[in-house]
């Protein structure tokens, strides 16, 4: 008696599992995966989309650029976010620029260092200079930060500074822009790179600074206007041109209302005219 | 000239050391607990329970990730349960000690040490781009139950193995065929040892991140407690519903622990 | 005198080693048979492979015959269950299951069919009686087996077997590790018992197989040495290895 | 009915075994089939030799992470070791019945405890503390040895606690007959009679310390270069899989699987030294057993 009443409980179980998993019908569904650099932003995106079209739902998965942008040419997305431009290999597919995003040095705010060159980043990173009293810092160690092999951010930075240089192996690698700031926020010596959106202090985080790059100050404005050259692209990538649905988020994300939420979020939209107007 | 210390006062210094030790170990265990119960508890309320997440998980609750992290773990251990006590019997009981069952203990020992990450990359490969189950409960559930199987395996096998030789022969002795030996005799004095297993899986079920961010994904809505709170932490979300959601995986966790042990005392062990 | 057992050319093998050599042995019904010798003279193994629980060992190999009752006991349509259930064994050591005294006992019956509860606990009872234990454990038959005494527990493992309303018992030392009062007890109901089963006994000393056999037999090295009444061996042993294991000479 | 019953559970019993080990067979077969190729193209040798790590242009070298694995690890085993056995010491003979009582579920809880929450534990606590009063990053060797001592503990506490209970009786009370102290007869007796078992504990501890992934990842740094102290922030095996292997794609996947295949022989190894020690054990007493007692013939199962 006891065993069969466990057995029923036990199919009863696994079936509302089965359920909950297979529940969703196709085609209501945008699946999305890539940089998690763009997945935050794609939630806020998703939430206000669904809150429009609530019979679709939008599953934004992170794993990284190369990760989503594989995950579209598997067909396992629908949609891959990346946070770098596309290369070669990759160049057969349909891609839509949603919003730029500006990339910043950041360092912890005690260190009195506050402006550097693209050289001597690049120095950094390669460990050519190794103490922060060669920038005009305290006589210590430079803890360099760097993020992982393969991440859009990582692959930005590299694009734009290290001008084919190979960054430092004795670099410490961490696996996201939260990790970095965190990581810089509580070492007085540490130097990393993330998205300008996240540099700003946020309740219930310990501030960073952002470092001037050839003294242009790394904020938006600077960016919408074009001194600050560090940013890269925000990519929606496509196996195929999309339509239905995916179509109908990307068109929302490119309208007026879409890029307003980035905007609001701190990227820089596509259309910076539209922005300063 | 070196003097010998009195053994009774080595046996003081000796004893003294090994008690510091001891308590440091529960006093470091209680500081984890506490402080992560400390920054947590005050989180969580009712809402935090039944809310969904948004925006980003600095606002609302983790009440998808509660049933996203139960339905995975269930799914996960219903499954493996019956392909690893069964592999567990069949290994024990109706095979001899001969090369390919060593060959398979081994492997299952072995597979029991590997990266959870690995079998992740495997789930993905497998279910994801293979099967075209997309990133699911499903997907996810099937990726730990293969993870987990090595663990169930061992640990049964060696609950059955150490059950009293003669309590089969007994059960044989009195005109009991295998099945009802292996029903009668070896289970309810291996259960025990079994249930500690699976409620080990259990819990490496509901802790798991790295195997299930690949293949149930990391969706805001659509991710495990374990993924939540690590995507909180790296991406410095929200540091306060972090220690919310870790609150109640640690609580969860206990929970699972005692009430694992309180049904098995209570109603399988019972009589003995 | 009719022969409950036929044994006929039995060798018995652990991989290379021969336990059992070449032996010949008619047991009679309804009587207590002892069959001693010294440590590693075989006397297990032979106790064992009549019920044919030695085939649980892998490297277990046996030639000759055993007849029950005439046919022959290791032929491969016997059925090994039912064999088990005809001759029952008593271990060395109490072996009770980890269960309640009633399930200990009710373990056997149980097995064989679905019967209604009331059959079975009159099952209980009954071999409990005839195992002598009743009187001390009839109000606490709930109670884990193992919390009994030594000399308890033996006896639940011999009324385990009674359950099962057996034709043979085999009994291997079965108070070896008894204090004098709980073997006494076991000795007065095994000579209760002989009415209605033919016992074949291992005692765990020669004081203990001429207090209760019928019939003796003495075995050295797997062999056979001699076999008879009790009288006849104790008295007037044939053989001068059996008088020297008897009068303590050696082993 | 019984002998079909007797038969199909047979059959289901089978049925199960062959399922499950078919799994494991798949994702063995699954991680030599994607790591194979780039350990023939680029040689056994040099990858687990090679000092650069560069898969975007074609370096893969995994030595750095050897020497980062091994480090750690070592470090974990010299604080966690001690600890553990001094812990199952407790636990086995000097700890009240009511300790007791507390101590075995709390380790039972600790092992339960998700590898991210000890991860961010180490992040929060010991990484500022190490990088305030010992100087550099603060993730570091030092920092993984520490967090993941902790997190082998439960398995070298249950498991040598286990091997101390195990033994018989009569050691401990021949050694105290013979007017040896307590702590003597733990030392010289029951230490030495358990030695297997917690041969074994400690070995399954640091196979559990090499295969640990998401705590290391937030607390070593991962930078991959041969470090110079245990200050330096290093980069393990598995670290290198769970950081780039969302990302990875063609040969740089295939050298992660490598990456492994590398993590996979050395568990092996260390698994299969663990059984020679228990099994070693096992036969000794077993031996003795059969010559004490040859009346008792029949063997195992």
């Amino acid at each position: 008696m006891k065993y069969k009443i466990c057995i029923i409980l036990l199919v009863a179980l696994i079936c509302t599992v089965l359920m909950t998993s297979c529940g969703e019908e196709e085609g209501t569904k945008i699946v999305i995966a890539g940089s998690t650099s763009v997945q935050p932003y794609a939630e806020i995106l998703s939430e206000d989309y669904e809150a429009l079209a609530s019979e679709i739902k939008v599953i934004i998965n992170g794993g990284g650029s190369s990760a989503g942008i594989s995950a579209v040419m598997k067909n396992v997305a629908d949609i891959g976010m990346s946070s770098r431009s596309l290369n070669e290999k990759e160049s057969g597919l349909w891609s839509v620029e949603i919003a730029k995003d500006g990339l910043a040095l950041i360092i912890h705010p005690d260190n009195p260092v506050t402006n550097l060159s693209i050289e001597q980043i690049r120095g950094i990173y390669t460990q050519e200079i190794t103490n922060w009293s060669e920038l005009g810092g305290v006589n210590h160690k430079i803890h360099v930060i760097s993020r992982e092999e393969g991440s859009g951010t990582r692959s930005a930075f590299s694009d734009m500074v290290m001008d084919g240089a190979r960054i430092t192996p004795k670099a410490i690698v961490q696996n996201s822009n939260g990790a970095v700031r965190q990581l810089v926020s509580g070492d007085k010596y540490a130097i990393g790179f993330i998205s300008l959106g996240l540099v700003e202090h946020q309740d219930g985080l310990k501030p960073v600074k952002g470092l001037s790059i050839n003294g242009i100050t790394p904020i938006r404005e600077n960016v919408i206007n074009g001194s600050y050259n560090l940013f890269r692209p925000f990519l929606f990538v496509s196996n195929k041109e999309p339509e239905g649905t995916v179509k109908d988020f990307i068109d929302f994300i490119l309208s007026e209302h879409g890029q307003q939420i980035l905007i609001d979020e701190g990227l820089i939209s596509v259309s910076p005219e539209k922005e300063i107007g | 000239m070196k003097r010998r210390i009195k053994p009774q006062t080595a046996e003081k210094i000796a004893k003294g050391a090994i008690w510091t030790i001891a308590l440091m170990v529960i006093g470091i265990l209680i500081a984890i607990i506490v402080y992560i119960l400390y920054k947590g508890l005050p989180v969580i309320n009712w809402s935090f329970l039944t809310e969904a997440p948004r925006r980003m998980g600095k606002e609302g609750g983790i009440s998808s990730s509660i049933i996203i992290t139960l339905s995975v773990t269930a799914l996960a251990v219903l499954i493996a349960m019956p392909f690893g006590i069964g592999t567990a019997f069949y290994l024990a009981e109706y095979t001899r000690d001969n090369i390919i069952t060593r060959i398979i203990r081994f492997s299952a020992e072995s597979l029991a040490g590997i990266p959870s990450i690995v079998y992740g990359l495997f789930g993905y490969i497998f279910f994801l781009e293979i099967l075209g189950l997309g990133w699911s409960v499903l997907s996810g559930g099937l990726t730990l139950a293969i993870m987990i199987l090595p663990t169930i395996i061992r640990t049964s096998e060696e609950a059955i193995l150490a059950v009293s030789k003669t309590y089969r022969e007994v059960s044989f002795s009195l005109g009991g065929t295998k099945w009802q030996t292996i029903r009668k005799a070896v289970f309810p004095s291996a259960v025990r040892g079994i249930t500690n297993g699976i409620i080990l899986s259990v819990g490496r079920s509901v802790a798991e991140t790295a195997a299930v961010i690949l293949t149930v994904g990391s969706d805001l809505k659509m991710r495990t407690m374990a993924i939540h709170f690590y995507q909180l932490v790296m991406e410095g979300i929200s540091m306060e519903n972090a220690y919310g959601t870790a609150a109640i995986l640690i609580i969860l966790i206990f929970f699972i622990n005692v009430v694992a042990n309180m049904l098995i005392d209570r109603f399988i062990a019972k009589g003995r | 005198m009719q022969n409950k057992i036929e044994i006929k050319n039995l060798n018995f093998f652990y991989n290379e080693k021969q336990v059992i050599r070449n032996f010949n042995l008619n047991i009679p019904a309804n009587k207590i048979l002892s069959v001693f010798g010294p440590a590693g003279s075989g006397v297990t193994t032979l106790l064992r492979s009549l019920n044919r629980l030695c085939d649980l060992s892998p490297e277990a190999r046996s030639e000759g015959e055993i007849l029950l009752d005439g046919k022959d006991i290791r032929s491969p349509d016997i059925n090994v269950t039912e064999l088990r259930r005809r001759v029952g064994i008593v271990f060395d050591v109490p072996t009770p299951l980890p269960m309640s005294i009633f399930d200990n006992i009710a373990y056997g019956p149980r097995l064989k069919r679905k019967k209604k509860d009331g059959k079975i606990s009159e099952t209980v009872e009954l071999a409990l009686r005839q195992a002598a234990l009743w009187d001390e454990v009839k109000d606490r038959l709930t109670v884990p087996a193992m919390s009994l005494s030594g000399g308890q527990q033996q006896r639940l493992c011999v009324a385990r077997v009674l359950a099962l309303k057996p034709e043979v018992i085999l009994l291997d030392r079965p108070c070896s590790g008894l204090d004098p009062i709980s073997t006494a007890k076991i000795e007065d109901s095994l000579t209760e018992l002989k009415k209605q089963f033919t016992i074949i006994i291992s005692p765990h000393n020669t004081q203990q197989a001429g207090r209760i056999s019928d019939r003796v037999a003495f075995m050295l090295m797997g062999e056979l040495i001699e076999e008879s009444t009790n009288v006849e061996v104790f008295k007037n042993p044939k053989d001068q290895r059996t008088s020297d294991y008897i009068t303590g000479r050696f082993g | 009915m019984k002998k079909f019953k007797e038969k199909l559970s047979g059959r289901i019993f089978l049925l199960l075994a062959l399922s499950s080990i078919s799994a494991l067979v798949l994702i063995t077969v699954f991680i030599f089939v994607q790591g194979l190729p780039i350990i023939a193209k680029v040689g056994f040798f040099k990858f687990i030799s090679g000092m650069e790590w560069a898969p975007g242009e074609g370096e893969f070298g995994i030595f750095p992470m050897i020497a980062g694995t091994v480090s750690v690890t070592l470090g974990a085993a010299l604080i966690g070791i001690p600890v553990g056995i001094c812990c199952s010491i407790f636990m086995a003979e000097l700890a009240p019945e009511k300790m007791r009582k507390i101590f075995r579920p709390a380790i039972q809880l600790l092992a339960g405890i998700p590898s991210v929450l000890y991860g961010f534990c180490g992040l929060i606590f010991v990484v500022p503390l190490i990088r305030d009063y010992l100087g550099g990053p603060g993730m570091s060797i030092l920092a993984g040895s520490i967090i993941l001592a902790i997190m082998i503990l439960p398995t070298i506490i249950s498991i040598s606690e286990v091997s101390l209970i195990a033994l018989p009786r009569h050691y401990k009370e021949g050694a105290l007959a013979l007017g040896m102290t307590h702590w003597q007869t733990i030392l010289r007796v029951q230490l030495p009679a358990a030695k297997s078992g917690i041969v074994a504990a400690v070995i399954l501890g640091i196979g559990r310390a090499i295969g640990e992934t998401m705590a290391v990842i937030m607390v070593l740094g991962n930078s991959v270069a041969i470090p110079e102290s245990i200050l330096d922030s290093v980069r393990t095996l598995t670290t290198n899989i769970g950081l780039e292997m969302a990302y990875a794609s063609d040969e740089h996947q295939q050298a992660l699987f490598a990456t492994g295949i590398v993590l996979f022989v050395i568990i092996m190894i260390l698994n299969a030294t663990a059984q020679y020690i228990t099994r070693k054990k096992h036969s000794k007493t077993q031996n003795k057993r059969k010559s004490n007692e040859t009346k008792n013939q029949t063997a195992d199962r």
